[in-house]
């Protein structure tokens, strides 16, 4: 009983992972960028969304209820956000010509925008944590008592539509073409007139948009926000992806749900100070044995003699 | 005037790699720029598909000013380059680097397209659903080229398309540039097989140092062998050292 | 010398050290973003080696860098099978491991932290740090430098050239372990206490930043990248109020103003960075420029400057 | 005017930004009301500042330049353990008076000349909260112990002094449960405390921490009581756990009600903190210790007669310490406190949150020094 | 008796299912100057990526000197003695042009020392100055190789193979990309390295080059030998004619332009 429970535990708290982990493999996958900014526009949707139902929003809408519109503008923020990461990051790294650790620029500047994001936030709002103003329903579940809760359920579910969907507009589309070809080399694509200030900012604004819902469903779930909030969450979730194998969508639903799976059941045997070891000590031994993770595919080579 | 490009300028940070160079295509024209390494030949194609934004000039297609436009407005109006070093996607099966070459095309009826291009490259045809990495050079470059026909271009900017292909596919290779261009399609070409390119073209324009030194009748530039040898790196001791060594 | 320049050049001359220690790999094409774990390597074995056995600081320090370069060098077989992006994370998953098992360990003190005896002013980690720079210096100036740069750009070629690829990148990141791990034992003896909570993953990402924004194609980069976001945070530290007052006089505001949020270094610190990738991605320091500088006399480049 | 220069080393930035950067408040009334009143044997008190950003390298360059530079009697600070234990050393080296904040890992002085500390053990307070359950009759068979595994204070208290007082009590305890200060996720361990379903769980962490895991237990279902010593005891943590931090229990070093000075604090500082946009719901009791840190400096520097005057500095200082010995000291902590060894004897208030107010449970006198 | 310096014996190389190269058997006499030459696809570049170590063959046995060398790694083959070049430019980007060339000498290292010395000022450095010099590459020794034009790559590549001073230099269409004038000095050169005693083995499109230079040609089509003998008489052959260069090719024309089938499809 207490297993399954556990097991039921670890899907919910994978889910989470899962979220953030697809957001993260989408822009490795096709633009062969480690966003590092992906956590902070998780914690971004979730404070804004905050600020906004704990201060009021414009126009009257004041008072906690109006969480729901709160978290709305709070996605949308983080979409916002994710654009200007685009305009400084991707756009200016691919056309220019940079060093042949050329992943690790836009990566850095990733980096940069961790910093500046996320405090700016705790300038704005502190550091504190914040009780976040969520619906007054129990959200939780008892099936014959095990414990589920709706919105991480809702949130795996919601994390298949947009898996699927996304499998679907990556294979078999021309926005899919033209950004495997800028990530695989700008120049050319370029040439052929894909225009990747065009096509680009598109990935940008799903990721704001899953990483923005991830951040929602937490404060709604956890009732509890604050600017810290993306740190463990981002990296655990990258550990899950490459578990997973770097930009293979399914590969990231699976390491997520890995991830949750280890940490829950490394909590329920050893204790949660073993967490780190095991879940980075798994990671280390996936690489170990498959360099490219799960479904990976090995990196993108240089091409033949 | 299909392409009228005056006083072009390319640069690099501090290299001025193209200077002041003004030339022209009319339709259905095949014209070529030749030149010693180094002479510019390459940055002004990339100059005129906007893969570089050019520092001066004016390039009108067809009319319309496109000096500043993105690469993809002039694939849209007409302009494909086949870049210097193929530059085909590696990572992509042979059939899906085709289609890349259709990613500007308004009309869906790529299909036809490609079975010509396959007709004409039967290693390209044999091994479609490979990965492109695994090509020998030279089939790289006909993936290259193909994937610029499947855009359909009004012209067709070739750099070095010679390069790498067997004897048998050079000669095809030229009968295909003559053959586009029967059916209406313009050709800026530039070329080291100067004997080849100036067989096929009409015209050809001459680049030192990125400057355009000469402009002519193909037939009178093949006739002064002096002055194109002159340019196009003789004289200049073994291995004629490049460019830089002019100074 | 001040109280406070002695802390700041000891800080300075262990994040020199520490810069080396990443530049290593990185130049050969390898991220490094586990140097955290590293560094927290040699800062125990310093620890407990002085606390424990009461070892004098020449044998602590020099033996926090063998265990780090020897336990990264053995790393490094595995660790080096992954490439890119996976390598990254990689190294950043070992020194996940690397802190999360000493905060298991009851002998080096878990969360407590380990006390260390014996202090060092800043003059020792300032003169290891000349030596390390010294070191590197000529590192890169040899063939084994070279064939570390050609392995950066290409494996394969590099290999075909007759160079022992596995046992360059193996030296380039254990040697850089190593030297990683040597800053972790003078910070164990110039702060006098280690906590495995302060080397943590921004620890890592800092590091590398120093590097990457220093530039790595020559070894000027580390030294450069080090300094300059090491002094940031100082010279913010006296400025940024006097900005905020000039700013606040500006808008009308005469009396004092309360100092602004110290994350406001930080946020001034992802600005830089953001622009340096922008501008400037292959680092501050790079091989063009130095070759300029030493060029600059030189008749056959000018007149090259002149023809292109 | 020449003015006696004291050193204060804060962490206004990084990870304990949340807890320790409002003690700046706390540190400037106190100089403020000591300054109003003429000062120190005749010279105004001045705070140099210097701000470590939570980082506890920082805090050693702070007392080098303090001590080195400034020329300063003595330091306030810094603020929490991690930090002391580092800056500890080059207070001993550069032989100059330190009293961190909030630092209350036990044992952090020992066998230290100049490292004084202001607050109270983790043991004596979970003591005294578990006297005062067990005297209002609460039930108290069995607990559970949840604690942060990476926090220096936390872990000690779970690991360490909770086992050891809870066994000492006859109170039946599982193996104590790690959680990460990083991790929000607690469902695992509060599925395992809900096999067991304890009377009380015992939580030391940080209030974050402490919140996610009395939402979880609740949401889970558990009626318990949910109790800890000074680690989340923040008048803030009333908001942050909302209505399902009632019955929450406790132990703080200040009660705003102790005294018409303490009330008097408490509504200045709230207000001040107010105007520097932090929003406090009351003192913290690190607020109070470091207010009244202020006040102890200045009785035993009455007591040592020091003048600030730049060319006796080394042996004022030397004095102050000297002073520091069988001090006796009244504030709005407590009355008459004494130090056992280098560490104050304070009293304990227990606190409950009861209908989403901090209010007083039982208190208990600080205990006498030998 | 001359050994050959290396000999191919029943070469066979499957990608997969995909056979690439099929049986083949030649040899390279010592100080010959051989081409390889073949229609798009033919393999002679996977002949010399198994040649060089890149690729493990499927069956047969390269030897070099005699000594069967098919185990020996593709690090350990160069120090053998041979050298090679690629046909899509492989140069260390962030190298300058003189490193490129220093990278190539390192076959040559033998102890610690070379690996540990400096390299400015040293023997080393001086040496690949001369060597660039000889390919009148020698104003461009501190640039990075990134950014020059196609044409001097392509000699730097031929550079760097030969300062390992290989016995045996494979060079993969090392005119490709060069104009008439630079393809004749670079024969010149070529000639000059081989009356050294250095033993060619070259892949080449161009007719006129590989008729000027070599003596002996093999030709390879689907992976099968079709074709081995003097390249005077290769233009003859019907398959070779057919498959590679062309039923109407012309000899007379490739001779006097040094450029192969120059002018046949007008
Ligand atoms: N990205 C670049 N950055 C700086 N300089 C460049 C860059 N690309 C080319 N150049 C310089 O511009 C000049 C012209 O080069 P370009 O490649 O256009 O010559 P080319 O005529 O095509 O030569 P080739 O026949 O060898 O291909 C050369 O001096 C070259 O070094
Ligand atoms: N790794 C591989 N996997 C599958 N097929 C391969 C692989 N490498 C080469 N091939 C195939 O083997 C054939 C021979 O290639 P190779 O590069 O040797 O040709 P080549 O004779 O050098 O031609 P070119 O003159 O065009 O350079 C090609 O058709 C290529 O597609
Ligand atoms: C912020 C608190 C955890 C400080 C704690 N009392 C300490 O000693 O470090
Ligand atoms: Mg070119
Ligand atoms: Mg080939």
């Amino acid at each position: 009983m207490l297993l399954l429970q556990q097991i039921v535990n670890s899907l919910m708290l994978g889910s989470v992972y899962v979220t953030v982990a697809v957001a993260f493999t989408l822009t490795i996958g096709i633009l062969n960028f480690l966003n590092f900014t992906i956590p902070t526009l998780f914690m971004f949707a979730a404070m804004i969304g905050w600020a906004l139902a704990y201060w009021g929003l414009p126009g009257g809408l004041t008072g906690p209820s109006y969480w729901p519109v709160a978290l709305a503008v709070g996605i949308i923020a983080s979409m916002i956000v994710s654009l200007v990461v685009e305009r400084f990051t991707f756009r200016i790294m691919k056309t220019k010509y940079g060093d042949s650790t050329e992943h690790a620029i836009p990566l850095v500047s990733s980096l940069g925008f961790l910093l500046i994001i996320e405090n700016l936030v705790r300038i704005g709002y502190g550091t504190d944590a914040q009780r976040f103003p969520g619906p007054s329903a129990d959200l939780t579940m008892s099936i014959g008592g095990i414990f589920v809760r709706v919105p991480q359920f809702v949130s795996l579910l919601f994390v298949v539509v947009i898996v699927i969907g996304l499998n679907w507009l990556l294979r078999t589309s021309r926005l899919g073409r033209g950004l495997r070809a800028i990530a695989e080399n700008p120049d050319a694509a370029n040439i052929l007139g894909v225009d990747m200030h065009r096509i680009v900012p598109v990935v940008f604004m799903l990721t704001g948009l899953l990483c923005g819902l991830a951040g929602a469903l937490f404060a709604i779930n956890y009732g509890e926000v604050s600017p810290q909030m993306g740190e463990d969450i981002g990296t655990k979730a990258i550990a899950g992806m490459v578990v997973g194998g770097l930009g293979s969508i399914w590969g990231a639903v699976l390491g997520g749900l890995i991830v949750g799976l280890t940490e829950v059941m490394t909590i329920h045997l050893f204790g949660a100070d073993t967490v780190q070891v095991a879940v980075w000590g798994l990671l280390l031994l996936t690489l170990f044995i498959r360099p490219q993770g799960l479904f990976g595919h090995s990196a993108i080579g240089k091409g033949k003699l | 005037m299909l392409l009228d490009v005056s006083r072009l300028d390319v640069n690099y940070g501090r290299t001025r790699a193209v200077k002041q160079v003004s030339l022209s295509v009319r339709e259905g024209e095949i014209v070529t720029v030749l030149g010693a390494n180094g002479a510019g030949k390459t940055s002004l194609l990339r100059g005129l598909q906007g893969a570089v934004r050019p520092a001066g000039g004016k390039i009108l297609f067809d009319g319309t000013d496109l000096t500043q436009a993105p690469p993809s407005a002039r694939v849209r109006n007409g302009m494909m380059l086949v870049p210097e070093g193929r530059q085909i996607f590696v990572s992509m099966t042979v059939h899906e680097n085709l289609l890349m070459g259709s990613y500007m095309r308004a009309d869906a009826d790529v299909s036809r397209d490609m079975e010509a291009i396959y007709d004409r490259f039967p290693n390209l045809a044999e091994r479609r659903n490979m990965k492109a990495s695994v090509l020998s050079g030279g089939e790289q470059q006909m993936l290259a080229i193909g994937r610029a026909l499947v855009g359909r271009p009004r012209l067709i900017m070739l750099d070095e398309p010679s390069l790498g292909l067997s004897p048998l596919f050079v000669g095809k290779l030229f009968e295909l540039i003559l053959e586009l261009n029967k059916s209406g399609i313009s050709i800026l070409l530039v070329e080291q097989n100067t004997t080849m390119a100036l067989e096929v073209a009409s015209r050809g324009y001459v680049l030192e140092l990125g400057s355009a030194v000469l402009e002519d009748d193909a037939a009178a530039l093949s006739n002064n062998t002096a002055l194109t040898e002159a340019y196009l790196g003789g004289g200049h001791g073994p291995a004629a050292g490049g460019t830089h060594a002019h100074a | 010398m001040s109280g406070y320049w002695a802390g700041i050049l000891s800080i300075l001359a262990i994040n020199i050290v520490f810069a080396y220690g990443i530049f290593l790999p990185v130049a050969t094409g390898q991220l490094n973003l586990g140097g955290a774990g590293f560094q927290a390597l040699g800062a125990y074995a310093a620890a407990y080696a002085s606390a424990s056995f009461g070892l004098p600081v020449y044998v602590t320090i020099p033996l926090a860098a063998l265990l780090a370069g020897a336990i990264g060098a053995l790393i490094a077989f595995p660790i080096l099978r992954t490439r890119g992006v996976y390598l990254v994370l990689a190294t950043f998953a070992f020194a996940e491991v690397v802190a999360g098992s000493i905060l298991n360990s009851e002998t080096l003190g878990g969360a407590m932290g380990l006390s260390v005896p014996a202090f060092i002013d800043w003059q020792i980690p300032v003169a290891v740090a000349v030596l390390v720079s010294l070191f590197v210096f000529y590192l890169m100036s040899t063939r084994f430098g070279l064939t570390m740069r050609a392995a950066h750009d290409d494996e394969v070629v590099t290999d075909l050239m007759g160079v022992n690829i596995r046992k360059t990148q193996v030296t380039a990141f254990g040697l850089g372990a190593a030297l990683a791990g040597l800053a972790g034992g003078l910070y164990a003896h110039t702060f006098s206490f280690v906590e495995i909570q302060g080397f943590n993953a921004v620890v890592s990402i800092y590091v590398l930043l120093y590097v990457l924004l220093g530039g790595t194609q020559t070894a000027w980069g580390p030294i450069v990248g080090a300094t300059f976001f090491t002094m940031l945070p100082e010279v913010l530290r006296e400025t940024l109020p006097t900005v905020k007052q000039t700013l606040a006089t500006l808008v009308g505001i005469t009396e004092p103003v309360a100092p602004p949020d110290e994350s406001w270094r930080l946020v001034i610190l992802g600005v830089l960075t953001v622009l340096m990738m922008a501008f400037r991605p292959e680092g501050l320091i790079t091989r063009t420029m130095m070759e300029r500088l030493q060029f600059r006399r030189s008749p056959s480049r000018a007149a090259a400057e002149v023809s292109a | 005017q020449e003015t006696i220069k004291v050193g204060n080393i804060v962490a206004t930035a990084g990870p304990l930004k949340s807890v320790a950067s409002q003690a700046v408040v706390a540190f400037d009334l106190a100089v403020e009301k000591i300054n109003a009143a003429g000062g120190i044997n005749g010279k105004k008190i001045e705070l140099i500042r210097f701000d470590t950003g939570s980082d506890p390298k920082q805090a050693s360059v702070g007392v080098r330049k303090l001590a080195q530079d400034d020329k300063v009697l003595a330091i306030l600070g810094p603020f929490s353990s991690g930090e002391s234990s580092v800056a500890f050393n080059d207070a001993e080296r550069l032989k100059i008076l330190t009293i961190p904040t909030s630092a209350s890992t036990p044992g952090l002085t020992d066998g230290r000349k100049y490292g004084w500390r202001l607050s109270e053990d983790e043991t004596k307070q979970f003591s005294r909260l578990l006297k005062a359950m067990k005297e209002k009759g609460l039930k108290t068979e069995t607990a559970e112990i949840v604690y942060i595994s990476e926090e220096v204070v936390s872990n000690t208290a779970g690991t360490k002094l909770y086992p050891a007082l809870l066994a000492q009590a006859g109170i039946k305890h599982g193996e104590p449960m790690a959680i990460q200060y990083k991790s929000f996720d607690m469902s695992a361990q509060a599925a395992k405390i809900l096999q067991s379903n304890p009377d009380f769980v015992a939580v030391a962490a940080l209030p974050e921490s402490a919140s996610k895991v009395t939402k979880e237990l609740r949401r889970q279902g558990y009626k318990g009581r949910i109790i800890g010593s000074q680690i989340f005891a923040d008048p803030n943590v009333v908001e942050l756990f909302g209505p399902e931090g009632e019955g929450t229990m406790v132990v703080a070093g200040f009660w705003r009600g102790r005294t018409p000075e303490a009330q008097e604090f408490n509504d200045k500082y709230v207000k001040e903190a107010e105007a520097r946009g932090i929003h406090r719901l009351g003192a913290h009791h690190s607020d109070a210790q470091a207010y009244d840190s202020v006040f102890l400096l200045k009785q035993a520097m009455e007591k040592a007669g020091v003048t600030g005057n730049p060319s006796k500095l080394e042996q004022e200082r030397e004095a102050l310490v000297e002073a520091m010995k069988g001090i006796r000291f009244t504030g709005i902590l407590g009355d008459n406190i004494c130090f056992a060894g280098n560490d104050a004897e304070l009293p304990g208030f227990v606190i409950e949150i009861k209908d989403g107010q901090w209010t007083k449970f039982a208190e208990a006198a600080g205990d006498t020094c030998k | 008796m001359t050994t050959d310096m290396l000999s191919i014996e029943g070469v066979s190389k499957n990608f997969g299912g995909l056979s690439v190269i099929s049986e083949v058997s030649f040899s390279v006499p010592e100080g010959g100057r051989v081409a390889l030459i073949g229609p798009n696809g033919a393999g002679k570049t996977t002949m010399f990526n198994l040649v060089s170590g890149v690729y493990r063959q499927t069956a047969g046995a390269i030897r070099l000197r005699g000594h069967d060398i098919s185990n020996v790694p593709s690090r350990k083959r160069v120090r053998l003695g041979m050298a090679r070049s690629f046909q899509n430019i492989r140069l260390m980007p962030h190298l300058s042009v003189i490193e490129n060339v220093m990278l190539g000498q390192q076959a040559r290292t033998k102890s610690l020392a070379d690996m540990a010395m400096p390299l400015s000022g040293s023997r080393w450095r001086r040496e690949a100055e001369t060597l660039l010099g000889e390919m009148g590459l020698d104003t461009y020794p501190g640039e990075v190789v990134a950014t020059l034009p196609y044409g001097i790559r392509k000699k730097i590549e031929v550079v760097r193979a030969l300062a390992a001073q290989p016995q045996l230099l494979l060079l993969d269409e090392p005119a490709a990309g060069l104009n008439q004038t630079e393809t004749a000095s670079l024969r010149d050169f070529l000639m000059g390295i081989s009356r050294r005693g250095v033993t060619l083995l070259v892949v080449e499109h161009d007719m006129g080059l590989v008729r000027s230079l070599c003596d002996h040609a093999v030709v390879l089509n689907f992976g099968r030998k079709i074709y081995e003998g003097s390249t005077q008489t290769v233009h003859e052959d019907p398959l070779v004619l057919e498959a590679y260069l062309g039923p109407r090719h012309n000899v007379a024309q490739g001779a006097v332009t040094n450029n192969g089938v120059a002018g046949d499809a007008a």
